[in-house]
């Protein structure tokens, strides 16, 4: 067996030096009705090759997005990631270090956290981020908790733009509480909160460039909410748009949560991604999850450490402001990595070369003359209406490899409002050939 | 000289820390903000304009001040800072109850498949019908080697896990009408997601003590429940290493009395293949495949935590979950029935999955056990090496996957824990977990796993004798002192808390700030 | 304590090297067979056996002698040791000749396509059009920054491929009848492999000395050419750094006097995109891959020195070639013609040519030219810096993409260029080359390339400096006692010499032998 | 340009440092005719994304061996080679390091290498290896002349079992010299060398398990050769067998040469490969080559060196035993982890299973009546004799996705009697669904 060291004769050695006669001893506290009486349904051991054949042909059981044309978005990207990324995240000291407990040989990881903080409160507009959240779902859960903390107070409105499968994990996370409103959606884009901010609401959530595309200016709301000391959470589901978007935290936004996957991160059928979570100032020991800060050795010599760990888990117990522990580090790291390769220079290009893609997709989607596009904004996303449920042509142009979208209906079952609704995402990656046979495929499905 | 906007500092005297250090191979590494800047790129695009009649008026004013890296920068960056770590692959990593076991990277190849990687979770489901068998097939697994009814696979993490059984725990309440139960009932020696967690959904936590081997005693229990109780949330094997002999009487006195049994699974490793916690009686279990189950650990994350569930927990299970039906498997994404709700956004952790996935496929469920066995087997012996001069506070008996020491051999050295730990380091070592468990003075848990070899306990157990006479023979300062090998000394942790910097800022800004 | 037949130390005394050392992430790492036994193996495969009788009797007999590492052995083994090593990922490495720069991430990805990394060169040349187009690809990259006439993929480095260029001019005389040409001329600054080469097929050597500028004059040329001269190899830019100022000259005196001209073209890295070799009339040079076209050093190899050749050697070019036909492309094996012969099994470094044509796409032409001037900057500017305390022999001119300094300055120090180098090492830094070229006195010759910042050329700069001032100023030991931050101090080479041990042999038998 | 770390602003800055006022002036050496006067036909700098879709389009027209059944040996070998050997030689540490002339700072290369020497010397049997070559062929023809210094005799004797392209390498390294006799293929595995050696030969070379699949018995020919005064050099191009067979250094073997690829290295088309040469110890002063050796710091330390160096070009120039400099480090590492995860046990287990695989190959094509399997002994290759020429069939069968072997007019074109030839292999990685796969095509295309 590969992964185990022993061999037969170590283990005798060893059994020899504890003074027992079988390991069998070893587990003595163990019921004896409970112990090896149990046949399992599982193979053996087998070569690598053989595991290697077994995962493979999983594999191939998938349309991977680099197979055919590929529109598909809706909070998860589709973007290039430089070989450099995924080259240094696997290496030795970067992937199979623990949290970093012990700074003196932790210095690496914690350096990088610092530097990821620092990113992520740079490109939000916020005063300090922290070190990784799960996702964005979430860290915009996480973000509701905290505003209620913050505030002392229950009511929260969620916006009808925020990503559904976000909303129902703040809505389980909350389950049970008082307070929480949700709007219905609103694939228009039309605001939904305003009217109804109160001197009782906590907060209020919503997110832009929202699910269905639209960019929001928040910072109404912002002014609105703050008038009646309630909080700005802005969620942002495509980091990538801050490189041509207002920051947040420009807009009076006070707490900004993201999903970071973009940078860095592939697809992977969902994760893992990162959550981000950034803040003003004046929040920080009402944050969940681990922040890192500089300090520095006996010596002076400049060094990081976790910090302001009163606030975790492993301190507070049951008073910390989350019970988080292990987090989203390697893939943060990716983040940091990816947008150090970026800087201002590169991000800003490839913000605007998406959103060039999501021009070009838009205007052959309207050039159809079979569907509305809904969008007066986007960044590099988009709904249209289809004359017929979207689901069923989703399914068809899948059949022809084409890769063209979220059907709303998928995420907003039962709601015939939305059942025509189609969006679609538009990268770096989208090549004019692939517009055109997606223009092609509609075409024909719609014919 | 010239400086520029983001303090990229270019006269030699600034820049000379860049390769300077305190060894020839580990150099000091400057902040990624005093190395790029505004004008330099790692990613080559090209540079289109764009119109501003999409954008809503909101094209980005404020900066983004982030410094970039060409290529060749990034490289030795994130190299040179990766040095200053210490890793699994570079060293034992005794962290107990961490399992820092050995991580295949078989598995980090199957997870960049693109079948796998480049795959979309918004796909329609005939797509990927690959993907969903392997979560099938992983769900398969866990359930057959815990002995259990149902699995939730999107927890992200180990405290999420726990978060999803206690919440299917809150929901089987509800559905019984037993909503008012508030009361949940924790060890001392727990781990402090545990009780964070049952705070968390709005439980009152009350403690259990242990007894004096360092378990729970169902007697305990038993006066601790009540109608209030609604679950106990118990770790087997426990924070000190030891398997809970009254297990199964636990579970039944909790069942009596109305409540449901989360266990806390993060030392299922001592267990895997050997017993089933099914048969114990448990109702909801995580898992941490980045423990058990060799994912990375990735200096914190990425993780996955899937639960487990009893029959009767079943119902209450979370989206997304999987169903077959003949050849197709179909991804259920909308809460039906009993179902608590959704605990993320899409399916949770593939790239775990497949990683784990393929961890147990190399290992076979004999390997698995195997696997357990050694890593019992490597705890006890080190504690059959080392307890003559380290203080067990429950000895006289076989341990699990890991052992734990307390502090009472240092009395009167003046050294602590945490010097001891420090003077590891500067032997190469990975301290082990310290100060935890609570339930004892000054804790020292050591969790070889399976994953080291006779040799490397043999070289632990001597650096670790003889660190212990050392200290207990009066070399106080080796261990206040240290570490003085590593590439720093002791951080100011204090400092740190009183006056967090928690981003960097461009030195005039800096300055400006600290005023 | 017991002791294995491989020598496997498993008591504490022995093992305690395996994690005590200088550093707490620098442990000293013992030898693969003082770790391994014949007993762990670290790869899962049946045990079946097979019958004797196709073996033709000879099963073996003698021991393999061979230890195994399981997995997590192996992998620890080979980071920790990897960890004792320098590179360019982790430091400036400015090795003159050597053209250390960044090897792109990219590069690596797609030599481990499977289109690319699981073909065989066997495979039926329909099934392989792809591989065979990046080939030619690579090649008309060749050809086209060259203006040459045909191109010799399959050398399989630089000295392979003086080798071939060398044959091919052999093959030509041969052809044209004057297989009686029996020199070669060879500047005294040329590498090793040049006169090596000459030898090896037969040439004797003849040395043409420098002028006082570093360079070659044609009249020194001229007086050596004659009937039995079949050709020159002279490296441009040479040795020194410095560009032939008479190189076409040069050219024609040694065509006039019917000999060829090889040029090693090691350092084409300083002119690609920026001159072609092709202009100045040189015959034949070989391009390494591994320097100008980024693919890995690997710590000594695999490289690939791919020969461009004129009109006048193309028709005795190796075997194997490609020959487009319209839609495909076809490759020829067997000599025809005057190809003078295979130098190798097989059509080349396949994986090298996949990497090499990865970077010239990615930087394209105006980014080669653009590398080419980044680095004759480079090259400049630690000249500029460092020109006052350092001494150059040939000052006065610009330097092509290294600079070389002699050990002038250090005169009466008791410093040596050797323990200048070692000094360094203690700094972070990797040393230059030393005592290279062999025309000036303790050779410092340093080549930055293009990849070094401003910030690293900075600290670079800063170091050398103050290195430099403390040896003038008297400060022996820190250089004579240098390296003490490395993981080893000076090595003994004198004993390596003179009792070479050149495997392991279990302790026994080590003691039997030394007897 | 994302490899070059210079912005305007720095090379302004670095100019004006050197005194001047353009890069062109850097090239006034330069003959003004040259500079720059010229327009390549070469496409400019790319985007990431598109070289890798440029280099992808390229691969996929490429058939991978792994795409179908695969039965191509003759000196390349397709072996699953373990995830974590790829993974360990990517470490930037590894691949990045130049040659370990700074041994201080290069101990993890060397103590590698001296591991390796260790590893090949006790595979082969011999006293001493070098720290490698570029590959099995040059190999060979180094050792022949190594031979030839050592017993200052020209006469060399090359088997006709050896591969035909190590062969014509042979010939090319000799060209002009003389002495020099290449026996005709031998098929069938006969004997050809016995009775030619005489007290002229410097050494003979001879191929086991040969070109054709043959085991071959050297100690017949080595006691011969001895008797003579010539050194006996083996070549084997398939290293996993010496995990069954008998190693050369126990038959009598002068030198051996062998082809390393098998361990640890793909087939990527023929190259980089790794050419390993051991020796007996009295002729290591002749060897080519790098060589690692034992010493000690000044500390007493143990540490290695790059040794015995006198032997080569840098510092012999004109008098060096080879002209060898960048020589297979990388894959010599990648063959060093192979081989120590195998190990002794590993090895065996490998080597039987590929003996038991061509087993199982030789029986099926023995069986389908169609061919004449020529051995009588094979590790894991062999030779058949098709009713017709073998070439054509060969083509047929990759047409149908078979890649069937070599045909062995390949490499020994215009001669009849191999015309029908045709050299197969199996190893571990052969399926019995692919020996069917094969069987059913030979019997398609042979009916
Ligand atoms: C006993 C125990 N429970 C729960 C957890 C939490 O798991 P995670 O970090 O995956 O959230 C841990 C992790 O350290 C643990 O050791
Ligand atoms: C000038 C010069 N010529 C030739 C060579 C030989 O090249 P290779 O090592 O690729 O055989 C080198 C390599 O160092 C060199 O610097």
């Amino acid at each position: 067996m590969r992964y185990l060291p022993h061999s037969a004769a170590d283990r005798a050695h060893m059994l020899d030096a504890i003074g027992t006669a079988s390991v069998d001893d070893l587990f003595a506290a163990v019921p004896k009705s409970v112990l090896g009486t149990f046949v399992p349904d599982l193979p053996d051991y087998q070569p690598e090759f053989a595991v290697e054949a077994h995962m493979r042909a999983l594999a191939r059981r998938n349309h991977a997005a680099g197979d055919g044309p590929f529109f598909i978005g809706a909070g998860a990207y589709r973007h290039h990631v430089p070989a450099t990324v995924d080259h240094l995240i696997q290496r030795s000291e970067w992937l199979t270090a623990y949290t970093p407990y012990q700074p003196e040989i932790s210095q690496g990881t914690l350096q990088m956290l610092f530097e990821f903080q620092t990113q992520v409160a740079n490109l939000t507009g916020m005063d300090v981020a922290n070190a990784s959240m799960y996702d964005g779902s979430t860290a915009t859960a996480e973000a509701v908790l905290m505003a209620r903390r913050i505030t002392r107070r229950n009511k929260v409105f969620v916006s009808g733009g925020l990503h559904p499968q976000y909303r129902d994990t703040v809505v389980t996370y909350l389950s049970g509480e008082e307070g929480l409103e949700c709007l219905s959606p609103s694939p228009e884009g039309q605001g939904d909160i305003m009217d109804r901010i109160d001197t009782d609401t906590a907060a209020i959530v919503i997110q832009t460039p929202d699910f269905y595309g639209h960019i929001r200016d928040v910072s109404a709301l912002a002014e609105a909410a703050h008038a009646k000391g309630a909080l700005l959470i802005v969620v942002v589901t495509e980091i990538i748009s801050l490189g041509l978007l207002e920051a947040p935290g420009a807009l009076g936004a006070d707490i900004v949560v993201a999903e970071g996957q973009s940078l860095g991160n592939p697809l992977t059928f969902g994760g893992p991604y990162v959550g981000l979570l950034a803040c003003r100032e004046k929040f920080v020991r009402q944050m969940p999850g681990r922040l890192c800060g500089e300090t520095v050795d006996t010596e002076g010599e400049r060094g990081f450490v976790l910090t302001l760990s009163t606030r975790e888990q492993h301190i507070r117990r049951e008073k910390a402001t989350s019970n988080i522990c292990t987090n989203s580090g390697l893939c943060a790291l990716a983040f940091s990595i990816h947008l150090s390769l970026l800087g201002e220079k590169g991000l800003s290009r490839l913000a605007r070369l998406n959103h060039a893609r999501a021009i070009a997709l838009a205007d052959a989607l309207a050039g159809t003359g079979k569907v509305e596009v809904l969008n007066r904004s986007f960044f590099n996303e988009l709904t249209v209406r289809l004359p017929v449920p979207a689901a069923p042509v989703v399914e068809a142009l899948a059949a022809r490899g084409i890769l063209a979208g979220v059907p709303v209906s998928r995420l907003e079952p039962g709601r015939g409002d939305v059942e025509n609704l189609l969006v679609l995402a538009a990268t770096e990656l989208t090549t004019d050939a692939d517009i055109a046979a997606l223009v092609e495929g509609l075409n024909g499905e719609l014919a | 000289m010239t400086m520029n906007r983001q303090g990229r500092p270019t006269s030699p005297s600034d820049a000379q820390m860049a390769v300077s250090g305190k060894a020839a191979l580990l150099p000091a590494e400057p902040l990624l903000f005093e190395i790029g800047d505004r004008d330099h790129s790692g990613v080559d695009l090209p540079d289109i304009d764009v119109p501003d009649d999409r954008l809503g008026g909101l094209r980005r004013k404020s900066p983004l001040d982030l410094p970039g890296l060409t290529e060749p920068e990034a490289m030795r960056h994130y190299v040179r800072l990766s040095r200053r770590n210490y890793s699994i692959d570079a060293g034992m990593y005794p962290l107990g109850s961490c399992t820092m076991k050995h991580n295949p990277r078989l598995n980090e190849k199957m997870a960049r498949l693109p079948g796998f990687a480049d795959v979309h979770p918004l796909q329609p489901v005939s797509t990927v019908q690959g993907a969903l068998e392997a979560m099938e097939q992983l769900g398969h697994w866990l359930m057959e080697l815990t002995n259990t009814a149902a699995v939730s696979l999107s927890p992200k993490a180990g405290a999420h896990g726990e978060l999803c059984g206690m919440m299917a725990i809150k929901a089987a309440h509800e559905a019984r009408g037993e909503g008012h139960r508030k009361i949940v009932l924790v060890p001392e020696s727990a781990h402090g997601t545990n009780p964070a967690t049952a705070a968390f959904l709005g439980y009152s936590v009350r403690s259990i003590d242990a007894n004096e081997h360092g378990t729970v005693d169902v007697e305990a229990v038993k006066a601790a429940l009540s109608d209030d109780v609604a679950a106990i949330m118990l770790t087997n094997p426990n924070t000190c290493g030891l398997f809970e002999p009254q297990i199964i009487e636990i579970a039944e006195a909790v069942h009596e009395a109305g409540a449901y049994f989360y266990c806390d699974g993060a030392n299922f490793n001592a267990i895997m293949g050997v017993v089933r916690p099914g048969d114990l009686g448990i109702d909801a279990m995580h898992i941490n495949l980045h423990k058990t189950f060799s994912t990375p650990h990735g200096g914190g994350g990425p993780g996955a935590g899937p639960v487990v569930l009893s029959e009767a927990l079943a119902p209450f299970a979370p989206v997304p979950f999987l169903r077959r039906d003949g050849q197709t498997i179909e991804l259920v994404e909308h809460a039906e029935g009993g179902s608590f709700g959704r605990l993320t956004a899409f399916h949770g952790q593939m790239g775990m999955y497949v990683r784990a996935l393929t961890y147990m496929l190399s290992h076979g469920v004999d390997g698995l056990a195997q696997a357990a066995r050694d890593a019992v087997l490597n705890a006890n012996y080190l504690k059959a090496r080392l307890e003559d001069l380290f203080s067990a506070p429950y000895n006289g008996q076989p341990v699990m996957h890991e052992v734990l020491f307390d502090d009472t051999f240092l009395k009167g050295t003046g050294v602590t824990t945490l010097d001891f730990a420090k003077a590891m380091i500067d032997e190469g070592l990975h301290p082990m977990t310290m100060y935890f468990p609570l339930v004892v003075s000054g804790a020292m848990l050591i969790e070889p796993t399976e994953s080291e070899s006779l040799q490397t306990l043999d070289a632990f157990v001597a650096t670790m004798r003889e660190l212990a006479e050392d200290a207990t023979n009066g070399n106080v300062e080796r261990f206040t002192a240290a570490p003085v090998n590593a590439p720093l000394r002791r951080l100011d942790e204090t400092r740190a808390a009183r006056q967090p910097r928690l981003k960097w800022t461009a030195p005039e800004a800096g300055r400006a700030a600290a005023q």
